[in-house]
């Protein structure tokens, strides 16, 4: 699949690779001859591979494909190697320089370096299966649901949901009595109000409560009554209310020094 | 899609279903199942029930969750305690909903879609923070205009509501609406701190 | 950590080190594994053990991955050609390694530490191209300098090595090695385009 793509949209480089096998350096090209004669790596005709090697090279060339210098040097080391065996009383013309600057300067090393090759070309083999394979186990990738997933599997929820129900029933409470018009009393009871709940302040050594302690009464005008004093209180200077948080408890403080000279 | 993939031993539905599961991070509906193991609904069905059946075994630690969307693999509620370590205190402490923002989301449940200034009458106090808290979290969503002055936004829940309550869909979302009707006792409201 | 958090019956050390494989989405070690578990290694080592054998049951889609890093979960091979259809093409196509890449990691991986020159020399090509895309894709490493004339740098695999080819540590790695002793008939490498 993925090689018809490539060939659609490609040059004429890649579409010869398609036609051609494609070979990755001179030593593969080599590899690929010699495997062809199916001879012992020993026992190369290197006669007829050099000539095969440069026929290659050749159709290469008209096919007008670049080749890599690698593929040239190996040329050129083989031709050395075929004119040391002609000449087999002649070991070296130029000796040194002239082997530097190819592959192999005998026919050992060119054996030496095939096998060793080949070692590579085995484990490259291996290295292939095992990448196949591995990239058909699948792993599971970083998700933001995972924080999500671990939540929702404590133990947190069915509390949450509990809380749920408590709120519906809490708002039906207040849907019902929310319209609810409270007339006051003209004449409001307010001094004993106020008498009555500085003596709780006075009676107990706490100095900080809950609005809520105050306004825990059943009767509507009660609270509203209880509601006032604290304000009263409050700009009176007698307490002070405190919120930490918006939506948050109402804190109803009485200063320490105060609250004795209440 | 490629047949030639399939090479090797065929592995059971339920196999499949399992790998499928552990991949995804959202819950798979039946239908995506269905593409997914090649085989009827009937045989996904089979299958997941059979895969429940084995998560419920003492040496198992996942859940099967069945939710709106789907189904999802989960860790059983009791590793939580455990699991918990692998991730940095910020990332699994949860905040629980305060109670505000619960109060807000019984409104939205109940009476979606509805808009802020209703929400407000019920609850008396401004809502604008509450809710943009609850759009953030997911858990609301805005499901279109009111048509009246000033065409106010309405609001609904979300499919992650249900989820994040535990509940498998709407039909369970309106037993909890039948406590609108009973007519208990109110029980003091636990502080959520 | 928190004691009073662990309520409900207790989990087999199987089934919480399940949940803690599916949580995480990268190889969680022996000692992380502890960790979370509260118990022994030995446990941890049996019970992962028969992990490993429930996982080979034709009904279970996963495997339990052995990388250096630690334990992960993994889909099945044979599901792939399944679970790829959960993805979108481009989200799992994942391209394979050239026969020059995988030729070069292979004479690393064989000899390293080892030069530039020494693997071009095996090769018979230039290989400053390959090495830097191994670089960047993590599976090769620098480890340091040749004391030699021009001083070229030394490299060596890294762990996303033993990871991508599914090795469990440097000692898989040797077993590899074997291969330079046998000598069987030079067998086609296959074509990768």
């Amino acid at each position: 699949m993925s090689t018809l793509k490539k060939f659609k949209n490609d040059n004429d480089k890649d579409r010869y690779c398609v036609k051609l096998p494609v070979f990755e350096g001179p030593f593969d090209l080599l590899f690929h001859l010699i495997n062809k004669e199916e001879v012992d790596i020993w026992e190369i005709p290197l006669a007829k591979i050099t000539e095969e090697y440069l026929q290659y090279l050749q159709s290469m060339q008209e096919l007008k494909i670049d080749l890599a210098g690698e593929f040239l040097v190996m040329a050129a080391s083989l031709l050395y190697l075929k004119s040391q065996m002609l000449l087999p009383q002649h070991p070296s013309f130029f000796p040194g320089e002239e082997e530097e600057a190819l592959f192999f300067g005998s026919k050992e090393e060119l054996v030496r370096c095939l096998l060793e090759y080949k070692r590579f070309k085995l484990i490259a083999i291996n290295l292939k299966e095992r990448e196949n394979q591995q990239k058909r186990i699948f792993l599971r990738s970083p998700g933001l649901q995972r924080v999500i997933i671990v939540n929702r599997q404590c133990s947190l929820y069915p509390h949450d949901l509990e809380s749920l129900k408590h709120a519906f029933q809490q708002l039906k409470k207040k849907k019902v009595k929310r319209t609810e018009m409270i007339s006051l009393p003209e004449e409001m009871p307010f001094n004993h109000k106020i008498r009555q709940i500085v003596a709780i302040l006075r009676k107990n050594s706490f100095f900080k409560y809950f609005l809520d302690d105050f306004l825990n009464k059943t009767e509507k005008k009660e609270i509203v009554l209880t509601f006032f004093v604290l304000l009263e209180l409050a700009k009176r200077g007698r307490v002070s209310l405190q919120q930490q948080n918006i939506f948050g408890e109402i804190c109803v403080l009485t200063p320490l020094e105060r609250a004795k000279k209440l | 899609m490629e047949e030639d993939n399939k090479s090797g031993q065929a592995l059971s539905t339920m196999a499949i279903l399992e790998a499928a599961l552990f991949l995804s991070h959202e819950p798979l509906s039946l239908e995506k199942l269905r593409q997914v193991c090649e085989t009827t609904p009937q045989e996904i069905r089979d299958s997941l029930e059979k895969i429940k059946e084995e998560l419920e075994k003492d040496d198992r630690g996942l859940v099967l969750l069945e939710m709106p969307q789907g189904y999802q693999l989960g860790t059983k509620p009791e590793a939580a305690a455990y699991v918990e370590k692998l991730f940095a205190e910020e990332e699994y402490t949860r905040t629980s909903l305060s109670r505000a923002a619960l109060e807000t989301l019984a409104i939205i449940a109940m009476k979606q879609p509805v808009t802020r200034l209703e929400i407000e009458n019920i609850r008396g106090v401004k809502a604008d923070g509450v809710i943009d808290n609850l759009l953030k979290k997911g858990l609301v969503k805005v499901t279109g205009r009111k048509e009246v002055l000033g065409r106010p936004l309405l609001f609904g829940i979300t499919e992650e509501f249900l989820q994040y309550f535990g509940l498998k869909d709407l039909a369970e979302l309106e037993d909890l609406k039948k406590i609108w009707l009973t007519d208990t006792v109110f029980p003091e409201f636990g502080e959520t701190k």
